[in-house]
């Protein structure tokens, strides 16, 4: 039987609507002795209010530098159990799908070799499984390997790319995002599991620039599906949105950020040509409205989080890109910016950061695209800037 | 009992295998959706064919036992089907309709929290804290929690002007989406670290050490082989720590979390925004951290009293002006709010425009 | 007779409607060996596609460390009357109004001792006398001054404050701009005599947010009029505006930034809460709006050319001050900036550089201001942030 | 003959013994004005009383011959009272109605511009050049001539759909205001500067010329006893030449001008904004510079044609976005185009928001 801690604090946290993880917690740790002690040390970080985790050392599986992140307990004599307690990131389904049958073979595995306590999802879109200790490393990975699973991504690698919904049950889709994060995910195998860049790489793909996955603000490369063409109307389908209730004026045209619609009480106009593809109308009006044309999408780079420059959001490099399998364009563009990165990055320098640092120009060349003004909000405001010896001959 | 044949390099299943036969049969073909109810939308294809989802609250730490009941439930109802949101909802993907009211009762029956589609709040994304992380400057799950108890009528029933996310981070590297959030929550420590200089000899590279410090506040010091930090411009960032772990910046006493407001991701209407300080600091003060709870709802009731149908938090503010928003909140504009940081200038009002 | 010079390039600027400066050049060079050569040496720059004068060196009026700016030519031999040609800055008048009588008696001085060339004005506001040989400065110094006429700034000093014509000619003036203009210039002649900041400083007033005298781009302090109270709306004035023609919908209430405007055809409407004073609507029905309340000035700093962290505008200090003679409370505050500067400030680093340098609070604190939102397009993103001690045991 | 008793910091006189008694009577008691013609505007002051003003264009650069023509007109119409504008146009102040057809029949006669007053184009603002100073990469007063004769129509009579500001500097100094004019001529170099070294040692304080460069491409030459220019980091500036004589910037033939666009100074409808780099290079080619002219012509037509009643320059850009800028202007984007400077990362298109 596992310990019993007393957690006046926690119980607070086991009341109210919301469904309770320290109620997971202890469900967890009713039958498994690293979940109770997880428990314990919880409450006492609660009381104390601080944590009692160590930096993580090196540990994983064999052959793999990435997938598990190493973590230790600082009271280890207080809660043995947790003294080494890794979590495992096994690579999640692309849109986050899953059987039945799947999750309930998950759970036996991780009830015998981890603490029972998962996160579905973290934030990268790994399934975590939330810790075990070394020693159950090597069986974990063998018991979802054999089934077909995976590890994820984790330290200076590849970190696990994930999509939106999309074409799977979404009506604005421009992309196949699922087969995108299937295929670069399968592609880039040995750029996950051996970390070999200068920091870490993420990878999100949106079907359309309403960005379900928040890709613009937390992957390396944004992949985001957009069309060039128009937007289709179905009158009647806006006399209805009018007759339910909606103002068309007020809610549709006057928040379409290019000023680009009109609206006489009748009949809804869309100039195409000043259309941004911000999906606002149609997302409002989604029986209404409907892109049409050539299909494909908008890559961006560089989002992260505030370390060390600020935190940044990814900003366009190509503005329309083709997406079709196996994406032989789109990778071999991943491929160049690699290497850049590879040749220039300093240690724990993500790529946008190096880009901001060495400027977009050197970038571009290298990776081959042309400087386009939708690269930019706003072309620069100081008159100083670079000559090359060829730009002069020109 | 001998492990099964390890394999590795196999990357994950093929996603086809995991989706239910009328999503594999209109996939890319969908026509619009409706949201029948905070917790129910339907979407139908061009073919007429209809999925139902079912969305449910979770926690985003589960245990095993929690996750059998969803799978028993969704072999009950959906053949199997079910998925997550990537905000760490659960769906339940409903091909039949008539399972659909039985699926919702038994819901209900087992206390599973419907809700969160639609212009609402919905889960709250967030990171690992003290369960998990050594970097945690407060807990994430306890925050969520007491956040989501607060505002659990906003994901069941309420409706907010438009979609409000909200996320918390536990430390300033903010795993979530701290970043471009309605409203976040983020926990940041205020004390310049202290150095175990013994440690730091071995445990460290000097070098990555200083270049972590965004304020160029680190120095070698050669004398104890170890590095020195400018107390004048350490702004307790913390990234020192992560890559040099004899560095400690924890101080119970003085860590705590700070509430940024506006931010969003998607492009609609207005571009994708970042959040911006909204209140410096509130002392950690678990288990429910009620001044966090009242904070956030100050916000988020000015926001739902005066904003717009369809404006985001940050596009409601940017309509009203940052002035207003501190005046109708009533919180307090300190130094901390005005930026010192690398874009600061860009900050700063280069105009003459504004309000009272 | 001074020397004639052929001048087939500069001829070709005597053609087309703009009046000419190389006419005017030639006017002074018909009469003065100064102008002369001025003009071949010209002709030749414009040969040669490049200038002909070197860096000026220390020259000036006893007694004065500015005013006058050293000019050389770099070929002394070729153009002699130009070998030394410096430029004297004599303060305007707040406003730039001028009598007949003065402009006859500076032209006479100018005649005897200068080029006979000009500028009304130089940039920064002073009347620029356009070269003279070192010998003639005392001289012309004598003479202006003797008249009442003192010399502009020059070098790290003050610079001669300028002004809109404000309540001299325009009705939105909420401020005395040539009053206030007058009186820091006279308050401050040390300060614009003898050089002894770290670098330049410029104070431009603008009577209200039209900034007709570039003020928030061009000024180290730019002090802009502004009000507190209501826009007073004449509504008969309203009709006849729309009766002539105006549609006030699309070119007024549409474009109030702060959309607090509203027309139903008849009634003009504003919520004057959320109006930010941006002079839109004023300035297009001047004689249906009229602000009222309190009347002061909004203070920003900053402003200059991009050298060398890119040019920057001002920005808010202080939202509103009262500006009523003799703007002690402006003053002081002034001298607390210059504190300030002096204290910290490097070498030709500007007030607005040196802020940016050393961040708002201290700048603030030392200043005594408080923060406020108004001196913010919005708060900080990223989530680092200093505290003192006495913050903490807040 | 002696010179008469010199003073000293006496400051300039005041103004009020320059401004015509109507307007001593009338100060700060204006009602309205109304523009009678591009040319001429009349104040109303709550009184009643009235001044009309007559503006002429002027070079700047003036003679004292014209300065004289200029106050005889003044003192036959206008009590001898007169003004410049902070733009350099000059303002005939009348007083007395009866004045003021006289005042312009004769000025019409002397073929004096008048016009500038209202939505139009009215003078540029712009600095030495090649006329007196050191550090001029083009002439400015030139640059000003032929586009003032190239849009002299929208002085004297047409219409724009604001007023358009214009200016033009002779080098990055930028001693007018172009950087906040809606369109505007900046002269620039392409060549790394050639450096002195033996008056280096002399002539110059090296800490101060390294602080000079914005990219920090200068350091120390101590062999030399000068400096050195890391060419791979330097744009050309030429702010090292300006505190350091010996380094020498000017080149002839890769010298010339950038165009700037889109920038304001008031704060109606839209906040001050900063110009942006429209045309990264035209060689100059004096004494007309006839690509200039056409440049700046093409830009100010797709204004004209385009924007609605109001918007400036800038405004106008901005609502139809940068990418259709280019395309309506027909004028190439550049890497020259991206900001690679200190906000650089502002500048980048963080959005999947654009125009094809
Ligand atoms: C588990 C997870 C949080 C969660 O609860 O979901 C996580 C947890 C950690 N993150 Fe993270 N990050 C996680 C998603 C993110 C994200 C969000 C995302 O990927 O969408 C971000 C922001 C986006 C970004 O990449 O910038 C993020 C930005 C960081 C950073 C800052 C990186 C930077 O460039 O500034 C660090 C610091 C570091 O790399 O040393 C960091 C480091 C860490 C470490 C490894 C702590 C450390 O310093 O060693 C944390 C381990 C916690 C633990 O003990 O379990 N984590 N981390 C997320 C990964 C789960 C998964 O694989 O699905
Ligand atoms: C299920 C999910 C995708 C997934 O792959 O898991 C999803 C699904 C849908 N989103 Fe989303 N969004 C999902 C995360 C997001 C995110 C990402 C995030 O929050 O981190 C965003 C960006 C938020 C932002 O901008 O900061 C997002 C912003 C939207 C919006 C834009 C709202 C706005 O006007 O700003 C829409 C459109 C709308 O609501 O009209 C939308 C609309 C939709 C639609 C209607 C799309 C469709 O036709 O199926 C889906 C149901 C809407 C709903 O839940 O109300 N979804 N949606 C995600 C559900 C998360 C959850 O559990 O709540
Ligand atoms: C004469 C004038 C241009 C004109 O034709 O009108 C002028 C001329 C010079 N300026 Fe200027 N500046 C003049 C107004 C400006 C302005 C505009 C203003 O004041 O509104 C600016 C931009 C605003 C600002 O202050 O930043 C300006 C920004 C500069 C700079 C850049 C300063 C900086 O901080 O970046 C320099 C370089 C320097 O100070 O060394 C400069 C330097 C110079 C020098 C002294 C050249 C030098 O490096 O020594 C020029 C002397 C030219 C000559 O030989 O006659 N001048 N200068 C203007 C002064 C006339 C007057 O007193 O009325
Ligand atoms: C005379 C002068 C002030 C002075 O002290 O000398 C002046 C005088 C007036 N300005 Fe101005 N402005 C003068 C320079 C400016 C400047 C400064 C500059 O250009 O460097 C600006 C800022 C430009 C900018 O934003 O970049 C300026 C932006 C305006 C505006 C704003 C236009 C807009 O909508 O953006 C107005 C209002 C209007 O036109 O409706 C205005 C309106 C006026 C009024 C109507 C004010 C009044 O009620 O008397 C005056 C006559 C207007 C006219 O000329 O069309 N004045 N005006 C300046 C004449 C310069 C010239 O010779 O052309
Ligand atoms: S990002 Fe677009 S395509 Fe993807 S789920 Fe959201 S709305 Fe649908
Ligand atoms: S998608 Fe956005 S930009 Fe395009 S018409 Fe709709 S609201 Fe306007
Ligand atoms: S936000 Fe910080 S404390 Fe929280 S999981 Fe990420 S690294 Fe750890
Ligand atoms: S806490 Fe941050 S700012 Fe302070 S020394 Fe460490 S890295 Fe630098
Ligand atoms: S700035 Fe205002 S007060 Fe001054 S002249 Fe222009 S409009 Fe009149
Ligand atoms: S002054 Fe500007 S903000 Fe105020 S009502 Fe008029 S247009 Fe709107
Ligand atoms: S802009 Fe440059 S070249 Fe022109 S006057 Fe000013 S300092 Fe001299
Ligand atoms: S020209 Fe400018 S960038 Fe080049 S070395 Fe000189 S100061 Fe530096």
């Amino acid at each position: 039987m596992p310990k019993k801690y007393e957690t006046p604090l926690l119980d607070e946290l086991e009341k109210g609507p919301f469904p309770s993880f320290v109620t997971e917690i202890k469900k967890a740790a009713a039958k498994n002795d690293m979940a109770a002690d997880e428990l314990g040390q919880l409450e006492k970080s609660y009381r104390d209010k601080r944590g009692y985790w160590k930096h993580g050392g090196i540990v994983g599986v064999r052959g793999y530098g990435s997938g598990v992140i190493g973590r230790y307990s600082s009271l280890p004599e207080e809660f043995p159990n947790v003294a080494n307690f890794h979590t495992v990131r096994i690579n999640s389904i692309a849109g986050f799908f899953y059987t039945s049958k799947f999750l309930k073979e998950a759970c036996d595995i991780w009830d015998k070799y981890g603490s029972g306590l998962t996160n579905f999802h973290g934030s990268t879109g790994d399934l975590v499984l939330l810790g075990t200790n070394t020693e159950n490393l090597e069986p974990v990975f063998a018991e979802f390997s054999s089934r077909g699973w995976d590890l994820g991504g984790s330290g200076s690698a590849l970190r696990t790319p994930s999509c939106c919904v999309g074409p799977a049950r979404c009506e604005w889709s421009n992309i196949d995002t699922l087969d995108i994060t299937y295929s670069i995910t399968q592609e880039w195998q040995d750029e996950m599991h051996r970390p070999a860049f200068p920091y870490k790489f993420k990878f999100k793909t949106a079907g359309c620039a309403v960005d379900c996955i928040a890709s613009i603000a937390r992957a390396d490369c944004s992949i985001i599906g957009t069309w060039k063409g128009n937007i289709a109307i179905d009158q009647s389908e806006v006399a209805n949105y009018a007759k339910k209730g909606m103002n068309i004026q007020e809610e549709i045209v006057n928040m379409c950020p290019s000023k680009c619609m009109s609206y006489d009480g009748k009949e809804l106009k869309i100039n195409d040509a000043d259309c941004v593809r911000c999906m606002h109308c149609i997302a409002k009006m989604t029986k209404a409205l409907k892109p049409t044309g050539e299909k494909g999408a908008t890559i961006l780079i560089g989002s992260k989080a505030p370390f060390v420059i600020g935190a940044t959001l990814s900003w366009v490099i190509v503005p329309f890109m083709k997406m079709e399998p196996p994406y032989d364009e789109f990778k071999d563009l991943i491929r160049k910016m690699w290497e850049f990165w590879d040749e220039h990055g300093k240690n724990r320098e993500r790529i946008g950061e190096l880009i901001i640092r060495k400027g977009m120009r050197e970038f571009l060349e290298y990776i081959g695209v042309e400087p386009q003004p939708q690269q930019v909000k706003e072309p620069r405001r100081d008159p100083f800037f670079f000559w090359t010896e060829a730009d002069l001959q020109k | 009992m001998a492990l099964p044949q390890r394999r590795t390099d196999i990357g994950p299943p093929h996603y086809k295998d995991f989706l239910p036969p009328v999503i594999q049969k209109n996939y890319g073909d969908w026509k619009y959706h409706e949201v029948l109810s905070p917790g129910v939308m339907v979407h139908v294809a061009n073919s007429g064919d209809k999925i139902w989802s079912v969305r449910v609250a979770s926690p985003r730490l589960l245990s095993t036992d929690t996750i059998r009941d969803l799978a028993d439930i969704a072999e009950k109802y959906c053949g199997g089907y079910i998925r997550w949101t990537t905000r760490n909802n659960v769906e339940f993907l409903v091909s039949d309709e008539k399972n659909l009211e039985p699926l919702q009762n038994e819901l209900k029956q087992k206390k599973y929290m419907m809700g969160g589609i639609g212009s609402r709040i919905s889960n709250i994304v967030h990171t690992q804290g003290w369960i998990h992380c050594h970097s945690a400057a407060s807990d994430a799950s306890g925050l969520v929690k007491v956040l989501m108890d607060e505002f659990a009528d906003y994901f069941t029933t309420k409706e907010t002007p438009n979609k409000v996310r909200m996320a918390v981070a536990c430390c300033v590297n903010m795993c979530g989406a701290v970043h471009c959030s309605d409203i976040a929550v983020v926990a940041v420590h205020r004390k310049v670290p202290t150095i175990d200089h013994d440690k730091v000899k071995n445990m460290c590279e000097v070098p990555s050490t200083i270049a972590a410090c965004p304020t160029g506040a680190i120095s070698p010091d050669p004398a104890k082989k170890s590095v020195k930090i400018n107390a004048d411009k350490c702004m307790y960032c913390g990234n020192c720590f992560t890559v040099c772990p004899p560095i400690e910046i924890h101080d119970p006493e003085y860590d705590g979390v700070a509430i940024v407001v506006g931010g969003k991701v998607g492009n609609l209407r207005s571009n994708p925004k970042f959040s911006k300080l909204a209140v410096p600091f509130i002392k950690n003060n678990p288990p429910r951290w009620p001044e966090v709870t009242s904070t956030v709802r100050k916000i988020l009731d000015a926001y739902v009293a005066d904003a717009k149908k369809h404006e985001r938090v940050g596009e409601w503010i940017e309509r009203i002006g940052w002035e207003k928003f501190f005046k109708v909140t009533g919180l307090p504009f300190t130094f901390q709010h005005i930026d010192d940081f690398v874009i600061a200038r860009e900050t700063f009002r280069t105009a003459a425009t504004f309000k009272w």
